[in-house]
């Protein structure tokens, strides 16, 4: 069995900050991903960041991704791709299946969960034709693998994902008809709204699918009104010509891995659902286990650098390679930098969320 | 062809060696490197697969390897997550009806 | 317009809202009791994409806070893997 | 006031259920008290299995017979097929060393009334062509069938439902105080408690404890059994399978088996069965790890390497789920079923280790016989907790 001082769960902006940080104190890390190619949702923001400076503001998402693996590189961070983990035991033991053909299992002092989130289901007849994907999955089509899953779309959910990948399926050529939204008023950042509403898509608020419609793909969509009590209001449908119907309704934390270890779960509602409570430091109930990014509660890729830089920090630490004077100064600068990302209407609901989860975890 | 040439921000879409696989028998041309979902979309094949219990069709979903909706038959094993499983040269790639059968022609 | 009760909750299994109300109804009202009478997360995803809009339906019926509905228990593995990922002698050591 | 039952049945796993069921039908009002979720015991995480084969000729065998027959009825009575499957069993044997006991084993089996049979290498590859080449002969009986443990628990909870059976789950019974003759006052939950004349301990693995609150004493041990279950896949022969090398090592303590260290230690036995759901269930373990139902990367790997051996093609499936059940153990490997001489109206009804799922309904009619006084065939004495109770032994 090979042993290594810290293994990092997940190449996405968390875990790839996470595995810079404890590098450049000196621990010996080794970060591992599913996927190809690492960056996770870095690599599908083709939009400009914004915020401080210090979020690399004006940046796009895909440039930091490519900044974030130099450095990976320059500090000869072992990056295994391609390498599922399926399973933790005793608390240390990373079972990791390389290239789908061959399992190795790792023992880890320390183990940072950045695995991520994964797309809510929004339920609704002929939800299962080809066509109907989430708008991550059409987001990856589009900035990954370059190919339009469809021509004319139907976007459900106006929250940020659901405006930025309307925006980046106009940019690809495809046609957005409508973004539907349950809600009475628009969910995502003005900014992205804005671009989408410019190129003339029309936006139905109080509104949702009843219907996909089409024999061995999506063929068109019924959209319709609803009341306050989400209850389709008969007589306000509309039938939308559409080969494609992106759900955009929000993420979930993907905690198998944490909860199957044994972390303690803590119910966030604004932050996604269950989490696995942690304190500020980003450790879970179990002090060899940590967590930064979507896994800890949804937020955004810059958040996400953010808890990845104060877990990587906190990892490191505790294996001894910062001294607590110089952990001080490091620790405060990103737990600054977090309150600044979680500032404005949006961010102090999700500030007060994660104090929530950080009170759990001294109880 | 839904394959996007040009992009504002990515840029041209560079050439790189074609790999030729065969999906329902037909051969097709893919770009090496990019996952099998991705040669089958640029092709505009409706449906990978038909459900178990009422044979319904099903494609990608959440195009990230977990919802395991986009499944078809690979060189004869059934079951293969076609949105995370890159192409190879020769490939076998067979629409999935059911729980799919063994390409060793061990279908009892 | 089909029948909405016909709607899919699982994917995998093909279980429909019909089956999954009825199990609530009959009195299984946690996640784990619904997937073991409707099969709903018993497949290839594991319930990735259904106990979450479970876990709501049954808080919607019985009234249960969702925080003491959501599936917080998984086992491995937590992606499929071929059998032959384990079937070598010694460990794949680097 | 508490509510008041004739009969309290402990733990909803396939035997309470049972039992539930068949004392409803005659005429009992029941209350099943259950500490965990549906089907969330052994119950929920074995192999489906109403196997013949693994039984020597005695009482299991016999009682397995009988609960065959109560299957097929049992699927018109409670209007479900039950995943009711009778695709017969095979039992693989690698050597001439197996062999020569297994043929033994054969000859008393029949002679028992078992329809089994020794098969040639080309017979038993006629009916499992994806075998591994190392396997030179194998037994052949008809008879072994499997039924859907949450189906069946389901028709059960369902029909014992109509004929008034409460059931309660995540109930944990806490304390059982017998208040005086046939009156029992039973704890459960957080200060909940019922009233019942008699009770029934079908806790399994847990079956010692609930004992224990009446001062009686049930020897039943957890034996874990990790499993791994595959994705759905074609059928990869006509019948189940199981290997002969642990079953060798049960009818002749002096045969030695070439398995590994690990391998005796984990209990390692190869069984292949396909599920209601058409994926395969492959095992299994027999550990003594306490209450532990993790499972571990040994176990996981040992059941792979063992499968892959057996049917080659089992390396390109893929397996989505490793789970584990706690079989209910008793030092004789017999079941406990009978009525404590020395604690009148307390029955218990567990300790089938890995014979629930396939002694489930005849366990649950015997049962429900007892409680209302039907004398039962001597033969069944053999059963009765008083062969654990050192008490009734002096006085015996």
């Amino acid at each position: 069995m090979m042993d290594r001082e810290i293994v990092v769960i997940g190449a996405g902006p968390a875990g790839l900050s996470a595995a810079l940080e404890a590098a450049r104190a000196g621990a010996e890390v080794l970060l591992v991903d599913e996927n190809h190619k690492p960056g996770g949702q870095l690599f599908k923001q083709i939009h400009k960041f914004f915020g401080s400076k210090d979020h690399q503001a004006g940046v796009r998402g895909i440039d930091i991704g490519v900044q974030l693996l130099e450095e990976a590189k320059e500090l000869k961070i072992d990056v295994w791709l391609n390498a599922e983990v399926c399973g933790i035991f005793n608390q240390n033991e990373v079972w990791i299946v390389r290239d789908k053909e061959r399992s190795v299992t790792v023992r880890a002092e320390r183990i940072i969960l950045a695995t991520g989130a994964t797309e809510n289901a929004v339920n609704f007849p002929g939800w299962t034709l080809p066509g109907v994907m989430g708008a991550g999955a059409a987001q990856t089509m589009i900035n990954i693998h370059r190919v339009l899953p469809g021509q004319k779309v139907l976007m459900i959910g106006s929250g940020n994902v659901g405006v930025i990948v309307s925006y980046q399926l106009l940019q690809a050529g495809a046609d957005v008809k409508a973004v539907v939204e349950a809600a009475p008023r628009l969910g995502g950042y003005g900014v992205h709204t804005a671009k989408v509403r410019r190129a003339g898509v029309p936006f139905y608020t109080s509104h949702t699918v009843l219907e996909a419609r089409g024999k061995d793909h999506v063929e068109s969509a019924v959209i319709g009104r609803i009341d306050e009590r989400w209850k389709p209001i008969p007589g306000t449908e509309i039938e939308l010509e559409v080969d494609t119907i992106c759900i955009a309704a929000g993420l979930t934390p993907l905690v198998e891995l944490a909860f199957a270890a044994g972390c303690r779960p803590v119910f966030s509602p604004v932050l996604g659902g269950m989490v696995p409570v942690h304190d500020a430091a980003m450790r879970t109930s179990l002090p060899s286990l940590y967590v930064a990014g979507d896994i800890s509660g949804v937020e955004e890729a810059s958040t996400a650098m953010e808890e990845g830089r104060m877990a990587g920090l906190s990892a490191a630490r505790s294996l001894g390679h910062i001294d607590d004077a110089t952990y001080r100064i490091r620790y405060e600068a990103v737990e600054n930098r977090l309150l600044a990302l979680r500032s404005g209407l949006f961010g102090q609901k999700r500030r007060d969320a994660k104090e929530q989860i950080v009170s759990q975890s001294q109880g | 062809m839904n394959r996007i040439f040009e992009h504002p921000i990515l840029g041209p879409l560079e050439d790189t060696e074609l790999v030729r696989i065969f999906v329902d028998g037909e051969p097709v041309e893919a770009r090496k490197g990019e996952v099998i979902a991705a040669a089958l979309i640029a092709t505009g094949k409706q449906y990978f697969r038909k459900t178990i219990k009422l044979q319904e069709p099903r494609g990608i979903y959440c195009g990230i390897g977990r919802c395991t909706d986009c499944v078809m038959t690979v060189n004869g094993v059934p079951n293969v997550r076609t949105c995370v499983t890159e192409v190879e040269e020769g490939m076998v790639i067979e629409t999935q009806l059911g729980y799919g059968k063994w390409g060793r022609g061990i279908n009892s | 317009m089909k029948d909405p009760r016909d709607v899919f909750i699982c994917r995998c299994e093909e279980v429909t809202l019909r089956e999954i109300e009825e199990a609530i109804e009959e009195g299984y009202t946690t996640v784990d009791d619904v997937k073991r009478i409707t099969r709903a997360g018993m497949g290839l995803c594991q319930g990735r994409s259904c106990s979450k809009v479970i876990a709501r339906l049954i808080s919607e019926k019985t009234g249960i806070p969702l925080s003491d509905l959501l599936q917080t228990g998984y086992r491995y593995p937590v992606r499929p893997e071929k059998m032959m990922v384990l079937d070598n002698d010694g460990e794949g050591d680097e | 006031m508490e509510k008041t039952y004739d009969v309290c049945v402990i733990g909803a796993g396939i035997i309470g259920l049972s039992c539930a069921y068949y004392l409803a039908k005659k005429g009992k009002t029941v209350a099943v008290l259950e500490a965990g979720g549906f089907a969330h015991g052994a119950s929920g995480s074995c192999d489906d299995m109403i196997l013949f084969q693994s039984k020597k000729p005695g009482i299991n065998l016999e009682l397995a017979f009988e609960s065959l027959e109560l299957y097929r009825s049992l699927r018109d009575e409670l209007d479900s097929d039950l995943g009711f499957e009778n695709y017969g069993g095979m039992v693989l044997i690698e050597n001439r060393g197996e062999l020569q006991i297994m043929e033994q084993f054969v000859t008393q089996q029949r002679n028992y009334g078992l329809d089994v049979e020794i098969l040639d290498k080309k017979e038993m590859r006629r009916r499992q062509p994806l075998l591994s080449e190392r396997y030179i002969a194998s037994t052949y009986s008809p008879m072994d069938s499997q039924a859907d443990p949450f189906e069946v628990m389901h028709a059960f909870s369902r029909h014992a439902g109509r004929l008034g059976v409460k059931i309660l789950y995540r109930s944990p019974v806490t304390a059982v105080e017998q208040k005086g003759q046939g009156d029992y006052l039973i704890h459960y939950g957080i200060g909940s408690s019922l009233r019942a004349l008699q009770v029934v301990n079908a806790a399994g693995a847990w079956a010692g404890h609930i004992a224990l609150m009446v001062d009686e004493n049930v020897p039943i041990k957890p034996k874990r059994g990790q499993i791994l279950i595959t994705e759905k896949i074609p059928k990869l022969g006509e019948t189940n399978l199981w290997s002969a090398r642990y079953l060798v090592t049960k009818l002749s303590s002096d045969y030695v088996i070439e398995s590994t260290e690990e391998e005796r230690q984990l209990g390692l036995a190869f069984a292949l069965t396909r599920s209601a759901g058409s994926s395969y269930l492959i095992g299994s373990t027999r550990e003594f790890v306490g209450y532990d139902k993790g499972t571990t990367m040994e176990g996981i790997r040992a059941i792979i390497r063992q499968a892959c051996s057996t049917v080659p093609i089992l390396k390109d499936v893929h397996f989505i789920r490793a789970i584990a059940g706690l079989r209910p153990a008793t030092p004789d490997g017999k079941m406990i079923l009978g009525e404590h001489s020395s604690r009148p109206g307390f029955f218990t009804a567990a300790g089938h280790e890995g014979d629930g799922i396939s002694l489930a309904p005849v366990t649950g009619k015997m049962l429900a016989a007892l409680v209302c006084g039907d004398s039962l065939n001597a033969g069944l004495k053999e059963l009765s907790p008083d062969r654990f109770n050192v008490r009734n032994m002096e006085a015996v």
